[in-house]
C-alpha cells in the first residue's frame, strides 16, 4: 500500500542517533560529509571565477547552497549503486568521487576532462565510479536511470540507482512514466526530486498544482518522503532507509529534498525572480555551517575543520591550474566515439576532417 | 531455407539471438502475453518467460528510456514499438538526445546498444496518424543506424545484425510485409549493414527502391521488361545509415539513369539524399535528370482509393522509367 | 484542498432522486437515455456487420458494453460544451448528436461522411456539434482538450471540456502534463478515464501501479471520482456535479469510470487475455438492461422501448444503405484541406496528381 | 527603420500581432515574468497581462497540446519552445500528429492556427544535447509550414506573417543571432512565406544558405570576391516549406554552379531536399555537381576548437566555391 511519510525535521533523533553510537567512526564520517560538502562548495566557486574569465564556456549551473543532498544521499550508497542527474551535475560527480581535474578539466574543454572536452558541465560521466550523467535534457534521464535500476534487478545485483532532478522537471510527462513503471515493476530506485523551489525563474508554486510532490507516490504504490535538504544527517537518514527498501526489497521511493540554490540558475541569470533577503534567510541554514556546529559540539577541532576547507580549496585551485595547462583534444577526437562499431569508410554518411 | 512470414522470420532472428546471448530480452506493448500486435514476438514468451519478454505499459517515453539505461548498464534491449507513429510521444527524445548520444558525451565511457524495431509505412486504411514513414527523421540523426529490410531473409538477418551490433539501432519494419511469405535461411544468417542488394541486374535503368515498396518496383519492371523493353536494375539499400553508395555507383555508371522509390513523403525524404549523393558520385554518368517516386506530400486519406493514389505504384514507377529515358 | 471521493453506486439515492421529481421530464430524460445508448448499441452491431463484410476497413474498435459512459455524461453538457476522445469514438459522436449517415458514410470511407472519408473510424469530427475527434495517438488528445477548455476560460465562455481516454492511456506522460496545467491553471475540464479493465490485451493491474487511477487527481489538485459506468444515472449523477463545478468554479475534475467492453479490442483481437465467463458476468450488467428495468419500474410499457430499439435499429440499417448508395470522395479531395491557407502552385513542394 | 536585435525584431513582431488580435497569445518556458530565456518576450508581460502572456511549467508536450486545442477553438496560440531541442519530449508528437493533421482528418473542419517559435541551430560550447538544427524532421511534414529568418527585418516580417496565417507554423530562429543588431523597419512589415530573398547578386557561383548560417556565407563572399574574383548570388529562401525554386532557378540559369550550405548535419539534411530540386529543374544548366556544406554528421561536441570544426565556416565555404568552379 502507498504511504506517505512527510518526515519533519527531527534534529532531536538525528542527534541521538550520532550521540549513541558516538564512536570514532561515525565522528569520521561526519568529517567526511563536512569534506565532501566542502569539495563540492569550493570547486563551485572556482568553477564561478573561470567562468567570469570565461576560460569555461556554454552552460555552467552551480549547485551551491544544495551541497547536504547529494552528499548526504550518496554517502548511502556502496559500490556497484549508480548515480544519473541533470545538468546541474558538479556536486554529483564529486560526491561520486570524481577528482576536481577531471571535472574542471571538462569545464576547460581539454584532454583530460571525465568526457574528453566533448561533454562540458552538463555531462559528467564516469563508468568506474557509477556516475552515470550528468544529462540536458530536462526530465528525461530519469527513464533512463530507471532502466539501470531494470538492469541491476535483471542481473540480480542488490544494487540501486538515484535518479536526481527538480521541481521543474516534476511536471515532466517522462517522470509520471517512469515511475509508474517503476512501481509496477518494483525497481530498485530513488526518485530524488531536489525541491530549491524555483526551475529557472519559475518558483515551483507557478509550475506544480500541488504543494506536496513527495505525496506523488501514492499514484505509483510506493513511499514518498519529505526531508530537510539542508540537514546533511537528515538527508543520510532519509536516503539509508529508502536505499535499504530498494536494495533488499526493491521498493522504489520518491524523496522530496526540500533544499535551496544560493546562486542563479545560469551564469547568465540575475535572480529577479527572488528577494536578496529570501537568499539570505536561506543562507542562515547553510548546510555546511550546520555541520560545521555539530562537529564543534563533538569536540572537534576547529583548525581540522580549516584545514579540511584548505585541502578542498586546494584540491579546487589546483584543479584549475592542472586544466590550464592540459592538452585540448585533438582534432581526431571529432570521429572517435560517435559509434561503438563504426562503418567502413567507404560508406556513407563519411565524415572528412 | 523455408517459406515462412516476414513476421515469423522477424521472430526467429529475435529467438536466435536471446538463445545465444541472455543479456538480449525483449520489452514493448503486447509483446508478451498478446504475443505482439504483430504477432512478431510468437510464442517468445513461453520460451524466455517474462524476465525476458516483456508487457509495458502504454509509456513510450518511459519504456525506451528504461532501454537506453538498460543498454547503458550492458544488457542488450530489443523495444518493440508497436507502429513508428508512437515513437513521436517522447520515445524519440530518448532515441535522439539520449541513446544517440550517450557514447559521444560520455566520451566513449558508455556504450548503448539497443534496437529499437517496430511497423512502419503504411498499413492500410488506417488514415494520417497511423500511416506515416518515419526513416528520414531518423536517417537525419548521428549515433543511430537505419535499417529496413524487404524480405523474410533480410529481416531476420538484418535483424541479428542488429541485435549483435553495439550501436542504438531504428530498425523499421513494414506493417504491409508482416504477413507475406519469403524464403528465409534456417539458423545462422547474417547481413552485414552497408551492403546494399542488387536484386535483379539491368543495363538501361537503376531503380533504387527499400522497404516494402521495392516489390512494387520489381511489380513494375516485369511490366516494363515485357512491354517497353528497357532493362531495369533493382537496387535495395537494405540500410540508410550507413549506405552503400558504390554498389548503386557500379550500377549508375552501367545504366547512365536513376529512378528512386520510397514509401515516405517526397519533399525532404530519403530518397533527396540518395538522389544529392548519385549525383555527386556519378555527375558524369548521369544522362538525365534523376526521377523521384515517392508518397505525395499529404497527411494520408483513409479513403483506399485516395490512399492508392498517395503511394507510389506499378504505374507511376513505369512513368518514372519513361521519363528518365525520354520514351 | 484535493479530495478524493470514492463514490460507490448508490443505487438507492439515485431511484430516490429519480423517485423524488418522478415527472414525466424525468422519464423522458431516462427514454432519451435508454435511445441513445440503444442508437449505439444498434449502430455498432451494423459496424460489426460490415466490416465482416469489409464495406469498412482500417481498425475498427466497437464501443458495446460501454455505452452508459458517453450518454451518461454526454446527457450532462449544454450546447458549446466539447468532447474529445480516442479512436474508439463511435459512441461518443452518436452521443454527441452526429446522424448515423455521417458516421457510416465516413467508415465507408464516402464522400457524405463526416470526414468526407478522409478520417476513418478513429477520426469522427463534428464542428456545430461539438464533436473535436476522434484521435488515433493513445493520450495525444488530452492535451489539446485542456487546450480547447483553456480556450473556453479565455473567452469567458462558461463551457466545459470532456477528455475521454482509457485505462491504458493513463500510463502516458502526456496526460500527467495536460493534468498538473488543467490544475495549476484551473481549466474546465473534466478528465474521463473509461477504465473498461483492459488496453488492448493489457489488464490494467498489468499496467498501471496503482489501482485507484482516480486518486491520481490528488497530485494535480483537483477532486478524483469514481463512478459505475454500467448505470447511466449513477454517470449522470457524478458527472452533473463534476461538470457544474467545471463551469462555475473552473474545477478540473478526473472521473474514473468503471465499464466493459464487450467485444476485442478491434476486430482483429480474439480476446484471449480473459475469460468467456468473465464477460458474461459483465454482460449482466448491461447497461442498457438495467435502465430498461428502470424504466419498466416506471411503467413505461414495454412496447415503447421496443419501438425505441426498432427506431434504432432502423437508423443504423438505413445508414448503411445511405452509405452504400454514396459516392466516393472525388480525388480532388486529396489534396484539399492539407493547409488552410495553400501556397502558390509556382512554390515547392508541389502535389501533383 | 531602427538598428535593434534579433530578438527585439521577435518581440516587435508578437506585439503587433498581440496589439491587432486579441486571439492571439504567447505560452511558454520564463517567456512573462522572466521576460523570455533569450529575452524575446520583454515587457509582454507588462503590456498585454497574464492571461495572454503565460509562464508555463516544464511540460513541452502538454502546453503544445494545449496551443493545438486553443488553436481548433479559435485562438491564435504562440507557443515557445525555450530552444528546439526541447521539441522531442512529445511536442513533436503534438505538431505531427495533431496540429498538421486536423485540418485533413476532419474533413476541413478544424484549423489549427498556430506559431511554434523557438531557438534552433548552435548556440555556441552547449554540447549535443543542445546544439543541434531540426528543420529536415518538420521539413518533412504536410500540414505544416517552416520558417527560418535570418536577419531583424525577416524575423519581424516572417512572424508577423507566421502570426497572422491560418496554419501551424514552425518557426525556427537563430539561438546564435538573438544579441545580432539589424536594420529593421517601424511598424507594419510583413514577409510572405515562400518568397526568396537575393541578398546579393552575382554572375559565376548560387550559393544558398538560410537563417545564421547565411551570414557566414555572406563573410566569405568577400573573400572570394577580392581574393578569387569569382562573382557570387547570395539567396537566402527564408521559409522551406513552402520553398521558392524560381527565383533560384533564375540564378542557376545565370550562374550554372551551386553552391548549399546549412547549420544543420549533411545527411538527409534540408540541403539534400535543395540539391535534389535543384537537379530536378534545372539539370541542363548546371556545369557541375552541386556543392554541399553543412554540419559534419557527429554529435556536436563542447570543446570550442571542434564545435569549429563540426560547423560550416568561411573556410570551408570558399572551398566549396573552389570545388564547383574548378579553381
Ligand atoms: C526538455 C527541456 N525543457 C527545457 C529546458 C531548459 N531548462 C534547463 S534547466 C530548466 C529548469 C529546470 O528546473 P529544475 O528542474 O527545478 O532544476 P534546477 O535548475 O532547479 O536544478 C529549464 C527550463 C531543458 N533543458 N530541457
Ligand atoms: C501512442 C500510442 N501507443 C500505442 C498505440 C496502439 N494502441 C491503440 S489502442 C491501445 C490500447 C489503449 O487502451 P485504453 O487506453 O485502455 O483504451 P481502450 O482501447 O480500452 O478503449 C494501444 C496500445 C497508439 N495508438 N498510440
Ligand atoms: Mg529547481
Ligand atoms: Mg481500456
Amino acid at each position: 500500500m502507498p504511504t506517505a511519510i512527510a518526515a519533519k525535521p527531527r534534529k532531536n533523533d538525528v542527534m541521538a542517533t550520532v550521540e549513541k553510537n558516538n564512536s570514532v567512526e561515525s565522528v569520521d564520517l561526519l568529517l567526511h560529509l563536512y569534506k565532501e560538502m566542502m569539495r563540492i562548495r569550493r570547486f563551485e566557486e572556482q568553477a564561478f571565477q573561470q567562468y567570469q574569465k570565461s576560460a569555461i564556456g556554454g552552460f555552467c549551473h552551480l549547485y551551491i547552497g544544495q551541497e547536504a543532498v547529494c552528499v548526504g544521499a550518496i554517502s548511502c550508497l556502496e559500490k556497484g549503486d549508480k548515480v544519473l542527474t541533470g545538468y546541474r551535475d558538479h556536486g554529483h560527480a564529486l560526491a561520486m568521487g570524481m577528482s576536481a581535474d577531471s571535472l574542471m578539466g571538462e569545464l576547460f574543454a581539454k584532454a583530460t576532462g571525465c568526457s574528453k572536452g566533448k561533454g562540458g558541465s552538463m555531462h559528467f560521466f564516469d563508468n568506474a565510479l557509477g556516475m552515470m550523467g550528468g544529462n540536458g535534457i530536462v526530465g528525461s534521464h530519469i527513464p533512463v536511470a530507471t532502466g539501470v535500476a531494470f538492469a541491476q534487478k535483471y542481473k540480480n545485483e542488490k544494487k540501486v540507482t538515484l535518479g536526481f532532478y527538480g521541481d521543474g522537471a516534476a511536471q515532466q510527462g517522462a517522470i509520471h512514466e517512469a515511475m509508474n513503471i517503476a512501481g509496477l515493476w518494483r525497481l530498485p530506485i530513488i526518485f530524488v526530486l531536489e525541491n530549491n523551489k524555483y526551475g529557472m525563474g519559475t518558483s515551483v508554486n507557478r509550475s506544480s498544482a500541488t504543494k506536496e510532490l513527495f505525496k506523488r507516490a501514492e499514484s505509483y504504490n510506493f513511499p514518498g518522503i519529505e526531508c530537510d535538504g539542508m540537514d546533511v544527517l537528515e538527508v543520510r537518514k532519509c536516503f539509508s532507509h529508502a536505499i535499504a527498501r530498494a536494495r533488499f526489497e526493491n521498493t522504489p521511493c520518491l524523496i522530496e529534498v526540500k533544499t535551496y540554490r544560493y546562486r542563479g540558475h545560469s551564469m547568465s541569470d540575475p535572480a529577479n525572480y527572488r528577494t536578496a533577503s529570501e537568499v539570505e534567510e536561506k543562507k542562515k541554514e547553510d548546510p555546511i555551517l550546520m555541520l560545521k556546529s555539530i562537529l564543534i559540539e563533538h569536540g572537534v577541532k576547529d583548525e581540522k575543520l580549516v584545514a579540511i576547507d584548505e585541502a578542498a580549496d586546494l584540491e579546487a585551485k589546483a584543479s584549475v591550474e592542472h586544466s590550464i595547462a592540459a592538452p585540448e583534444p585533438e582534432l581526431a577526437e571529432l570521429t572517435r566515439d560517435v559509434m561503438a562499431n563504426p562503418w567502413a569508410p567507404n560508406l556513407l554518411p563519411r565524415v572528412e576532417l | 531455407m523455408a517459406l515462412i512470414e516476414y513476421r515469423e522470420a522477424l521472430g526467429q532472428a529475435i529467438d536466435e539471438e536471446m538463445a545465444r546471448d541472455d543479456r538480449v530480452f525483449l520489452m514493448g506493448e503486447e509483446v508478451a502475453e498478446y504475443n505482439g500486435a504483430y504477432k512478431v514476438s510468437k510464442g517468445l514468451l513461453a520460451k524466455y518467460g517474462p524476465k525476458r519478454v516483456i508487457d509495458t505499459p502504454i509509456s513510450e517515453c518511459g519504456f525506451t528510456g528504461i532501454g537506453v539505461g538498460a543498454a547503458m548498464h550492458g544488457l542488450k534491449p530489443i523495444v518493440e514499438m508497436m507502429t513508428w507513429n508512437f515513437a513521436l510521444v517522447g520515445a524519440i527524445d530518448q532515441i535522439i538526445s539520449n541513446a544517440a548520444k550517450t557514447l559521444y558525451m560520455s566520451g566513449g565511457q558508455f556504450k548503448c546498444p539497443m534496437v529499437i524495431r517496430g511497423a512502419g509505412g503504411a498499413g492500410g486504411k488506417l488514415a494520417s496518424q497511423h500511416s506515416q514513414s518515419f526513416e528520414a527523421l531518423f536517417t537525419h540523426i548521428p549515433g543511430l543506424k537505419v535499417a529496413m529490410p524487404a524480405t523474410g531473409a533480410d529481416a531476420k538477418g538484418l535483424l541479428k545484425t542488429a541485435i549483435r551490433d553495439e550501436d542504438p539501432i531504428i530498425f523499421i519494419e513494414s506493417e504491409a510485409l508482416y504477413g507475406k511469405k519469403f524464403e528465409v535461411p534456417d539458423g545462422e544468417h547474417l547481413v552485414p549493414f552497408g551492403l546494399a542488394d542488387v536484386v535483379k541486374e539491368g543495363s538501361d535503368v537503376t531503380i533504387i527502391a527499400h522497404s516494402r515498396i521495392r516489390h512494387t518496383a520489381a511489380a513494375a519492371i516485369e511490366q516494363i521488361e515485357s512491354e517497353l523493353k528497357i532493362s531495369c536494375e533493382l537496387i535495395d539499400p537494405r540500410t540508410l545509415r550507413p549506405f552503400d553508395i558504390e554498389t548503386i555507383a557500379k550500377s549508375v555508371a552501367k545504366t547512365h539513369r536513376v529512378v528512386i522509390v520510397e514509401e515516405g513523403w517526397h519533399w525532404c525524404g530519403v530518397g533527396a539524399q540518395i538522389a544529392e549523393s548519385v549525383y555527386t558520385y556519378c555527375f558524369d554518368d548521369l544522362d538525365a535528370p534523376i526521377v523521384r517516386v515517392a508518397a505525395l506530400d499529404v497527411p494520408m486519406p483513409y479513403n483506399p482509393k485516395l490512399e492508392a493514389a498517395v503511394l507510389p505504384s506499378v504505374e507511376k514507377i513505369i512513368a518514372a522509367v519513361k521519363k528518365v529515358t525520354y520514351k
